[in-house]
């Protein structure tokens, strides 16, 4: 039998050019030693594409520069590749890992405990930090933030009709459908919601025409919740001429016909937050919630396309929900 | 809720948009099959013509400029492959799943390096509906048929010259020999390479036009990473699920057009389906497809066979 | 240097391996108004030369002279503008097209107008003397009809010279005669053509002038006149030759029957006859050979006597017959010898020794119980089946594709003729083979006969049939129509080859 | 139509690149070396276009790869499944049958991989894994059995048929994550974590290195003893190159078609086992990197060889812990790596295209 022989010579030839251009020579990233501390962000998709990754990588930006960090980032970070990123950042001398989605979580209580010189560091919700001491998370109240935004929804709609659309079907999205519905039908009992998901954080064309859909069948602000597809369904919006709001940033510029308002993630707080507890060497196991009463986040003012009455009934429910006359725990 | 006219007629309408990149795409493809190319690469064609449309948007300002940029990058981009695949005669299948994955990693890169994030597109509404006046207020059927995009109806139009050009003309008699038989073709003196290379490159026109639908039409001047989200494989199983027949494309594109348009309005009359299995559906039907119509011999004869002269 | 030439090669050298030309330093000349026939054994590279005088291959060296001008003829395209046609061993139709869509496609812009409406393609066809049907695809014609259009398709483009590629294969010995009055009339006309072919008789019946090529060079070239055919095979095989008896009509019809078809049918499909009614038997020690036209059912008969296809109707037993008591109701599968060795009879890039014994290599004397392959014992066998059947190899780890031929050939027959089966099918078993590689396989094939085996041979080449066969049953239209024992009268095998022509040619 | 110029000027345009590309296609070794050579060779180019120093990328890369013990063992971990998926290309190919669907089968192993979690107690304990694998590469083998079994007796083609497939593989794992197989009180689309009895266990403590790099070099030597050293092996390489002849000796190809298409799914299974129960410990929405693509690209530059395909996977492997380190160092988009994987693809599709005009393939796909 030759078949075996008649690839051996490439693979002798492969195998010595592979040796040659891999043997280890001088290693550029240990030979890198500097004094700065070394932070580093990791982020699910683009760090220029959307309104989830660009605002949080400014402020994670803003941050290194404040505080003299060296700083760097993987975007496009895979959840399959996350525990080999978080292992290569970490021994390579990352002082603190800053992971911007929940999805995370796994991979860093799988790694952290392997490096406790790292501080782990996790951006939007956790519920737990399994009790690890270099593991930290600033969890956005996405409970309240469903509720606002479903009565902010609820007192702009003319026809009593209002839609929320989500991206892919998560609990967390779930749950958020759930207190927009509690939400809205606090401000307005017999307001119809309708919830739908997409499918897809991506597919602006998706969103776009369950959007139109929703609106042609008689919804009248929308609620977009979808990521990087929330774009399709402020187009439609605009271009049908009903209500959406802003989400994570302020968006009124992109969307001045249609826009509300924006929710804006206190994405430099937050942030600032984490360079300062890094310098001071406070890190580790806790949760810091992030909510309106400590300006975690907040809505953009004044409203636009809308009675002023609403502005002051959403205004309304959120100083209820600081005096806790609303409670939202189930 | 329940199944009446206006959710009938939003499903019509949405069927119609969803059709409509897919239909442009496999026309394209159509033609490149007809003259013996299984083009894989479909899938990046788009792409690139995607990009090349958002990024033509943003330097000119210009929806119809935008439109030409990704026409000239799917054609762009189809010179590369055909280069390969017609006159250097690499394998379409192995070729083209390279060249596709290249064109995800190669849109993405320069979306990171030429396009801005913050780009506001002007008004698409000319490109993305023609509102025909007087039929598309026609309960019902007027928004699905009469407010959609020109490059829709373009698609329409195109299928039927496609059709009578395939059918009745000597450049269709060329492509069609060229595809069932390619060494009787080159020996009755037709440049069989040649051939193929421009069948491939108006392949990409149209997959250059498919990919601007999407971005500037369906996204309103947005480009996102893989846009096409697997809508370049569905057209080639539409081309074979329509027979490579341009009308039987089209209704094969409406047909799935409408298995996604149902993934929408389905949930919206609480047709309780979960998101995935519904997005399985256009691919589901496409295997059904081939369950039940089995092999088929309208296939050209030399489809997938790279032209080598000599060669029996 | 010929002054009336049409065309002229002038040094032409080829070759596609580098080191091993196909041809070497060819000049040559073909007239106007002259039938030129060019002979060589398989592998001359007459064929070679009607490709580069086609644009089908380029010349290493030297290069065509049309009417005293250089031309350069890099595709068909080129060679049709300048006036040439051909028509190929296998026909380049488009096999769904019609015969008006072929003829259209091949037209040049010129010829285009004449031919916009099918009714005038017909008319133009007759206007030849060459009658086709233009409105059912090419692929369901009779071969002779596809062979037709070919010519049909040269003289549409106003051919000045047309180059036939062996094209009397496809044809019974009535038609043949027919044919070449076809040419006769064309070349008349002013047209010159050339005809490559092996048959001697044709060429000193029929041709003007010939030019004979071996191993790739010029060996002579000039009027036919004169010539005769021991002159001729000497030329061709490069020494005077006196073929040696096979001793056909030696076997012995006695033999125990082997197998037998009781009323074989199979449906017809294009461009083939099927087998309607076919009862045939075979028996030990006799050499049957099956002659008859191409495509009209020899490919079914070797399918169904292999067991490859069950029949639609009829059956076909195999039986032991007395070759092993211990299991009398063991029947071993047929050797086989296909039609096409490259696609069906060996696994081009597979060793030889596997190659030699894949259908056996399940065996106990080649793998082990749990499928490990033996590699030794493979290999030694297979040295000895090479050395036996004189197969020439470095090593039994070679690849077929590097072999010739003949070689090729012999491991294929070696396969077929190593197991302890009682019947040998073989399929055009010379094709493409030079002279001493022919003789070699005829010579095993009667051998195997006088082991006591049963043999049949399927072919359309009648002078191999001739010799080595003791009973030639002839085919046509998938039917058997007539059984000659030896000797056999060569004329009468002729007629019962073309049947009845009006049945088979709805011209 | 009619030229005049000489025989030797025709076809002249350019006889050195000629020679060059002539010369590199007649040696298959130099020839996937030119292919890697030229992609590496854009890659660096672009980097430079990118802004990027080349020579300290390929540095940042090289010790990303290969630069410690523990990026070795991450290149490693990269490796294993797609060198699964590859093999299981190839066992495909071997036999004639162009399996797209490498994707789709390592999609259903790794549902696989995670069903006697679920299901089974977990106090089977270490049995549990054995178990996991088993069913794995069941269900990617079941998985590939379908396109074979439509082909045989429906003739769809295989190429649209599985890619199909994937799709529907994906979308399905999409619905059993958010669905059937999610645990009540989850944050996020995946199934319950595997008790440890499930995992591969890490064998360089320190280290992601798991069991399954072993098991996948397992697979490749069992692959190479079947291909080369048994009867079967030689009946599926016979009916893949030339399948007339496989018929004239009457191969059992239905079954060489229907066993090889199950073993290829079983081995890209077992490929999403690996990923599952050595890395991720569940089944995760969008675990998988186009790892089944990959897979077929490897198995094509590894020549259809199972110990080519070894090391160019391996390749595979370091491009991607190598663009990663690029990443997380120099942030260079993570685009690139894409880019970096599908250039030899392309380049070696063209190489053997040529060949083919020459007469001499690489590989010969035998559709």
């Amino acid at each position: 039998m030759d078949q075996p022989f008649r690839f051996l010579s490439r693979r002798i030839v492969l195998g010595l050019v592979a040796g040659a251009l891999l043997s280890p020579g001088p290693s550029p990233l240990s030979a890198r030693a500097e004094n700065a501390i070394e932070v580093a962000g990791l982020f699910t998709g683009a760090v220029t594409q959307g309104n989830w990754d660009p605002p949080g990588f400014a402020a994670f930006q803003k941050m290194a520069k404040t505080y003299g960090f060296k700083s760097s980032y993987v975007e496009h970070a895979t959840y399959e590749k996350a525990p080999a990123i978080l292992r290569q950042l970490a021994a390579r001398g990352v002082k603190m890992i800053i992971c911007q989605s929940s999805g995370y979580s796994a991979a860093i209580l799988e790694v952290a405990k392997e490096f406790p010189q790292t501080q782990f560091v996790l951006y939007s919700y956790a519920a737990s930090t399994g009790g690890l001491k270099n593991y930290t998370a600033w969890s956005v109240n996405w409970d309240e933030y469903g509720y606002v935004t479903g009565a902010l929804a609820a007192a702009s709609s003319a026809n009593k009709h209002i839609a929320i659309i989500s991206g892919e079907e998560i609990p967390s999205a779930k749950r958020t459908h759930e207190f927009t519905t509690r939400g809205a039908k606090a401000v307005v009992p017999d307001i119809q919601v309708d919830k739908v998901f997409t499918g897809s954080f991506t597919d602006i064309a998706k969103a776009k025409e369950i959007a139109t859909g929703v609106i042609l069948r008689g919804a009248d602000v929308l609620l977009p919740s979808a990521d990087l597809a929330d774009a399709g369904i402020q187009q439609a919006a605009e271009e049908e001429k009903k209500l959406t709001i802003g989400a994570y940033m302020d968006q009124s510029k992109q969307f001045p016909g249609a826009i509300i308002t924006s929710t804006v993630l206190n994405f430099d707080k937050a942030y600032d937050q984490m360079g300062q507890m890094m310098k001071a060497g406070t890190l580790g196991g806790q949760i810091f919630q992030m909510d309106l009463a400590n300006d975690g986040w907040t809505l953009a003012r004044p409203f636009q396309h809308v009675a002023p009455e609403v502005e002051t009934q959403v205004f309304g429910v959120i100083g209820k929900l600081a005096k806790g006359e609303i409670k939202l725990e189930n | 809720m329940v199944f009446d006219a206006v959710t009938f007629g939003l499903l019509l309408a949405s069927a119609v948009r969803l059709s409509a990149p897919i239909l442009l795409a496999s026309l394209g493809e159509l033609v490149c099959e007809r003259g013996g190319v299984l083009n894989i690469g479909l899938e990046g064609l788009m792409l690139f013509g995607a990009f090349g449309a958002v990024l033509g948007l943003q330097w000119t300002g210009e929806p119809v400029l935008g439109v030409l940029c990704g026409v000239a990058a799917g054609a762009g981009a189809a010179i590369v492959l055909a280069v390969a695949v017609a006159v250097l005669r690499a394998d379409s299948v192995v070729a083209g799943i390279g060249f596709n994955i290249l064109a995800l990693g190669g849109t993405s890169l320069g979306r990171e390096l030429l396009l801005s994030p913050s780009f506001t597109a002007p008004s698409l509404r000319a490109l993305a509906s023609w509102r025909i006046p007087g039929l598309w207020e026609v309960p019902v059927v007027g928004r699905a048929f009469f407010g959609q995009s020109p490059l829709l109806y373009g698609g329409i139009v195109l299928a039927i010259v496609l059709w009578a050009v395939i059918r009745h003309s000597r450049p269709g008699l060329v492509l069609r020999a060229v595809g069932e038989g390619a060494s009787a073709a080159d020996a009755a003196g037709i440049p069989v390479t040649a051939v193929r290379f421009a069948a491939m490159v108006f392949c990409g026109l149209l997959a250059g036009i498919a990919g601007a639908y999407l971005t500037l039409v369906a996204s309103g001047g947005v480009f996102t990473d893989n846009v096409t989200a697997g809508r370049g494989y569905l057209a080639v199983a539409v081309v074979i699920f329509g027979r490579w027949k341009p009308l039987w494309i089209v209704l094969a594109s409406l047909l799935f057009g409408c298995a996604d348009a149902l993934q929408y309005q389905g949930q919206a009359i609480g047709l309780a389906l979960p998101a995935p299995l519904l997005l399985m559906f256009p691919f589901l039907l496409a295997l059904l497809a081939w369950i039940v119509m089995g092999r088929s011999d309208a296939a050209p004869g030399d489809l997938g066979v790279p032209f080598i002269r000599g060669a029996r | 240097m010929d002054p009336d030439a049409l065309l002229r090669l002038t040094g032409v050298s080829k070759s596609f391996v580098p080191g091993h030309p196909v041809l070497e330093n060819v000049s040559m000349s073909f007239r106007r108004g002259e039938l030129h026939a060019v002979l060589g054994e398989n592998g001359a590279g007459k064929s070679t030369m009607l490709n580069i005088v086609f644009g089908l291959h380029q010349p290493d060296e030297g290069g065509l002279l049309l009417d005293g001008r250089q031309v350069i003829h890099r595709s068909p395209s080129d060679a049709i503008a300048n006036g040439i046609g051909m028509v190929h061993q296998h026909f380049k139709l488009v096999p769904s097209f019609t015969a008006g869509e072929n003829l259209r496609l091949a037209a040049t812009p010129a010829a285009r107008r004449r031919l916009s409406r099918d009714a005038d393609i017909g008319r133009l066809a007759e206007s030849f003397g060459l009658p086709i049907p233009i409105d059912i695809p090419v692929a369901q014609l009779p071969l002779a009809l596809q062979q037709r259009v070919e010519i049909v398709k040269a003289l549409v483009n106003e051919a000045a010279l047309i180059l036939f590629d062996e094209p009397t294969t496809i044809l019974g010995p009535e038609e043949i005669a027919g044919f070449y009055a076809v040419l006769r009339r064309l070349a008349a006309d002013g047209r010159g053509i050339v005809v490559v072919t092996h048959h001697l008789a044709e060429v000193l019946d029929h041709a003007d002038r010939v030019t004979v090529i071996r191993h790739g060079r010029l060996v002579s070239s000039g009027p036919v006149a004169g010539r005769s055919r021991a002159d001729l095979v000497r030329d061709i095989v490069g020494r005077s030759l006196e073929l040696e008896p096979l001793a056909a009509g030696q076997g012995r019809a006695d033999g125990d029957v082997v197998a037998r078809l009781e009323k074989v049918s199979l449906a017809p499909r294009p461009s083939s006859a099927g087998l309607r009614d076919v009862s045939l038997e075979l028996r030990r020690g006799e050499v049957v050979g099956v002659a008859g036209v191409e495509g009209n059912g020899q490919r079914e008969l070797f399918d169904v006597v292999a067991g490859l296809v069950s029949p639609e109707r009829g059956t076909v037993t195999w039986m032991s017959g007395a070759a092993d008591p211990s299991a009398p109701e063991r029947v071993a599968a047929p050797g086989l010898v296909p039609e096409d060795r490259h696609r069906e009879g060996l696994v081009l890039d597979l060793p030889v020794s596997l190659n030699l014994l894949l259908d056996r290599i399940g065996e106990p004397a080649f793998s082990t119980p749990a499928g490990r392959l033996r590699h030794a014992d493979i290999a030694s066998h297979a040295r000895s089946m090479c050395a036996e059947a004189d197969v020439r190899t470095h090593s039994v780890e070679q690849t077929p594709r590097t072999l010739s031929g003949g070689n090729q050939q012999k491991i294929v027959l070696a396969r077929a003729l190593a197991g302890d089966s009682l019947m040998v099918v073989v399929h055009q078993p010379t094709r493409g083979l030079d002279f001493a590689a022919s003789e070699e396989v005829l010579r095993r094939l009667r051998a195997a006969a006088g082991e006591g085996r049963a043999v049949l041979v399927i072919s359309s080449h009648l002078d191999e049939l001739l010799r080595i066969s003791d009973r030639i049953v002839v085919i046509y239209g998938g039917r058997i129509v007539g059984q000659l024992s030896a000797p056999v009268d060569r004329e009468r095998l002729g007629v019962l080859m073309t049947g009845d022509e009006r049945e088979a040619v709805p011209a | 139509m009619k030229s005049l110029s000489t025989p030797q000027e025709a076809g002249m345009a350019s006889p050195g690149l000629r020679a060059m590309v002539a010369r590199i296609a007649r040696s298959p070794a130099l020839a996937t070396l030119a292919a890697f050579a030229l992609s590496i060779g854009f890659s660096l180019g672009l980097l430079a276009l990118l802004g990027r120093d080349p020579v300290e990328a390929l540095a940042v890369m090289l010790d990303g790869a290969l630069g410690s013990p523990r990026a070795v063992a991450d290149t490693l971990v990269f490796m294993a499944p797609r060198l699964l998926t590859a093999l299981a290309a190839l066992v495909a190919l071997r036999c004639g049958f162009f399996n797209l669907g490498g994707e789709g089968q390592l999609q259903l192993g790794a549902v696989g991989a995670i069903l006697p979690s679920t299901f089974l107690p977990a106090e089977l304990g270490p049995l549990l894994l054995p178990l996991s694998v088993l069913s794995a590469a069941l269900l990617g083998g079941l998985w590939g059995l379908i396109p074979a079994v439509l082909k045989l007796w429906r003739g769809a083609n295989e190429i649209i048929v599985t890619l199909m497939m994937n799709f529907i593989a994906i979308y399905l794992v999409k619905y059993l994550v958010q669905g059937p197989l999610q645990p009540p009180g989850s944050d996020f689309n995946m199934s319950a974590k595997v008790p440890d009895g499930a995992m591969l266990p890490v064998i360089l403590p320190g280290s992601r290195l798991h069991a399954g790099v072993l098991l996948a070099l397992a697979a490749a030597a069992m692959v190479w003893a079947l291909l080369y050293h048994t009867a079967y092996g030689a009946r599926l390489q016979a009916a893949g190159l030339a399948p007339g002849t496989a018929r004239l000796l009457q191969l059992p190809m239905r079954r060489l078609v229907l066993s090889s298409m199950l073993l290829s799914g079983a081995l890209a299974g077992i490929g999403g086992a690996v990923e599952v129960l050595g890395v991720q410990y569940r089944l995760i929405d969008g675990f998988s990197t186009d790892i089944g693509f990959d897979g077929l690209a490897i198995a094509l530059l590894g020549g259809l060889d199972p110990l080519g395909s070894v090391v160019v996977a391996l390749y595979f492997g370091a491009i991607d812990s190598g663009t990663l380190a690029l990443q997380s160092a120099l942030s260079v988009p993570a685009a690139l790596a894409q880019v970096m994987a599908s250039l030899p693809i392309i380049a070696l599709a063209c190489l053997n295209g040529y060949r083919l005009l020459k007469g001499r393939p690489l590989w010969s796909s035998t559709r």
